[in-house]
């Protein structure tokens, strides 16, 4: 349930950008999630909502939206979705929360360095905010 | 947008006092400072925390004598940091299982950003980060995102180690510095040529053969002379 | 696109062998080593070369006694390396005038390329990388600009160094690591830890105390006990 | 003159685009030449010229194009222009080998910072090649 701590992080950046522009009222904000972190986007978005009520911010449209991860080798130069990489199971729970640890966990396919590179779905992050 | 810069001081908000021990070179015991300064700390009874932020190659553990593979830290709205020796202690060594993370700093920086927004410290007197050698993305990210930070440099009084100060004072993180601690000194060392950095001198630690046999047991490092002169250190730090 | 990753292994293709001085803790003597390294075999009368790659803290200048902001590499088509004490000297430190350089992972990226891309070595029997602490930025360029590179893994006996050094093991540069030099073992030191690391010991070199009164002054580092024990490593990695 | 290394970079990299496709002609080629490194273009196009003659290789269009250098202070988020910097004129050359060594000669005007991002305008690549 650490999603919780990744919501806050969202209602606070979202409500400094606010009241900075003196407004509590958002059209439109999308929250990217990437894929790589695995995170509960039921319990995200509870949280998220409960945050933002708490604070008295009205959010119209409120979209979660999947990213897929992507890696590249800065080795070989190949690029790799997750599932490419078979990241062992067990390892899920600790890159649920530091993504990076994945370097620990898994080497390229084709040429076994660590140097992989996440070009997307790293983790969760404000994709877009209209007012 | 990046959503956590902003609740990373909001986690730090109960945190007294931020001090980050670091140095251009490896070796010269940051590592051993910071976790020996945190259980002195911790003995005195003050509620402490310590972070390794030695991202790629952390070891405080080793230090506290922490299982990193045995020991989680608990889920609670975030992550709390591990209660081990009355300190709270949070080293990346917990996901990585204490293997080595090969990692570029665009990394390094993602890992500091998510450790920092994701641990809840609650209220403490001191926080204490253990930080990798050289002027890199973790020094950086210190400056940058907590503001009110003390950079506690230490040195051996090898010429090597001391260039390295010398080049610390003059970067825009020179004024973080609020005191330098000379470490494994050799006898009859005088520290003259740290007059030219204007920092403040904490303590002179000399070497002390026998402190490999401590690693592990911080019941055994807080008997030792080393934690003596720690001690020094911090009553300087905290009157 | 960048233009430089193809023109490196041009610009070493004259370079029979390079060698990195690696280890993930910093402090346990890679920079003696690498510089000392350079030195023997310049006095074996080889072509070699030293390039200092701890970018953000460079001191192979300060072992060898050269004053950085007096000497500038030559421009021939590109630049070229100093030459001092009969070998090949190039380092960040002639472009920064001895000053720090705060500098982040991406940063650190671009100065590898830049200067791998811009320096004419020419002809050498080896060319000897020194490198900063951890397995950043520069260690994985080295392996992916470098194919056909040897690290020479540095530790000393501290279980924080060995630790350090069985971790490298289980990382895809392990297999890059030519052999393991134990520096500054205190006296009965066993290597008894190497052996599950699978690494080939180099050789043994002991504390010196008296070793700091050498930066500087090559003439005097190659008559050490010191300068004896590389050569040593040397005969082991050459035959 | 260590624009000669730079042009055979530049060369040696379209060299090798061309050979795995088994060509020996560019369309059009755009070098883009960053602000910071302030390298000579002339030199630069008569060393590139020079090597791809020596190469074999004909291009049709070879175009050079400034790019303005742009900085970002890390730590105050503001951004910069390079005579914003103030850079002093005798680090410029060691900026024109090595164009990261400009951290260690200025500071961020607003807050003194070190920790400047260079987001465009560093130094020499390839902007596009068509055949
Ligand atoms: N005063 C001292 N006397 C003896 N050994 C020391 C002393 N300070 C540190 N050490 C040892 O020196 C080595 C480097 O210390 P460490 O704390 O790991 O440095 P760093 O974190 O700066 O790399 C370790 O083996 C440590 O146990
Ligand atoms: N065998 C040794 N005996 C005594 N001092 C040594 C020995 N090896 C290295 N040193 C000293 O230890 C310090 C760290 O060495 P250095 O080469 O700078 O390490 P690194 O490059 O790994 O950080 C320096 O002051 C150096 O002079
Ligand atoms: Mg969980
Ligand atoms: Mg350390
Ligand atoms: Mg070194
Ligand atoms: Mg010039
Ligand atoms: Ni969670
Ligand atoms: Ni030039
Ligand atoms: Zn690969
Ligand atoms: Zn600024």
């Amino acid at each position: 349930m650490h999603e919780w701590a990744l919501a806050e992080a969202i209602v606070e950046a979202v409500c400094g950008y606010l009241s900075k522009r003196g407004v509590n009222r958002v059209a439109s904000l999308k929250v990217a999630v990437g894929e790589l972190q695995s995170v509960d986007e039921g319990i995200l978005r509870f949280a998220v909502e409960e945050l933002f009520k708490g604070r008295g911010v009205e959010v119209s449209s409120l979209v979660f939206e999947k990213e897929p991860a992507v890696f590249r080798c800065n080795s070989c130069g190949r690029t790799w979705r997750l599932e490419d990489l078979g990241i062992p199971e067990d390892a899920r729970e600790a890159i649920h929360f530091i993504p990076e640890v994945f370097h620990v966990f898994t080497r390229c396919p084709h040429c076994g360095s660590q140097d992989l590179e996440i070009i997307q779905g790293r983790g969760v992050y404000i994709g877009s905010l209209e007012l | 947008m990046d959503p956590r810069p902003l609740i990373i001081s909001e986690r730090l908000k109960e945190v007294k006092r931020v001090l980050a021990v670091v140095s251009g070179k490896g070796g010269v015991g940051k590592t051993l400072v910071a976790s020996t300064m945190a259980l002195a700390l911790a003995e005195r009874r003050m509620p402490v925390g310590l972070l390794d932020l030695d991202v790629t190659n952390p070891s405080c553990h080793v230090v506290l004598g922490v299982e990193p593979s045995k020991e989680t830290p608990p889920e609670d709205m975030g992550v709390l940091p591990v209660s081990v020796h009355g300190l709270k202690f949070m080293s990346l060594a917990f996901y990585t299982r204490g293997e080595a993370l090969p990692l570029r700093g665009a990394g390094v920086d993602d890992v500091f950003k998510e450790l920092l927004a994701i641990t809840r410290w609650g209220m403490l007197e001191a926080l204490i980060l253990d930080t990798p050698p050289g002027f890199g993305d973790v020094i950086l990210d210190i400056a940058n995102y907590i503001p009110g930070v003390g950079f506690i440099a230490v040195t051996t009084p090898s010429r090597l180690s001391v260039e390295s100060l010398r080049r610390l004072a003059k970067t825009h993180l020179g004024g973080r510095v609020v005191g330098v601690i000379v470490n494994m000194a050799w006898k009859g060392y005088i520290p003259e040529d740290l007059g030219k950095t204007g920092f403040k001198l904490l303590t002179i630690i000399p070497y002390y053969p026998d402190l490999e046999a401590c690693l592990g047991n911080p019941g055994m490092l807080l008997k030792t002379e080393f934690a003596k002169k720690i001690d020094e250190a911090l009553n300087l730090l905290l009157k």
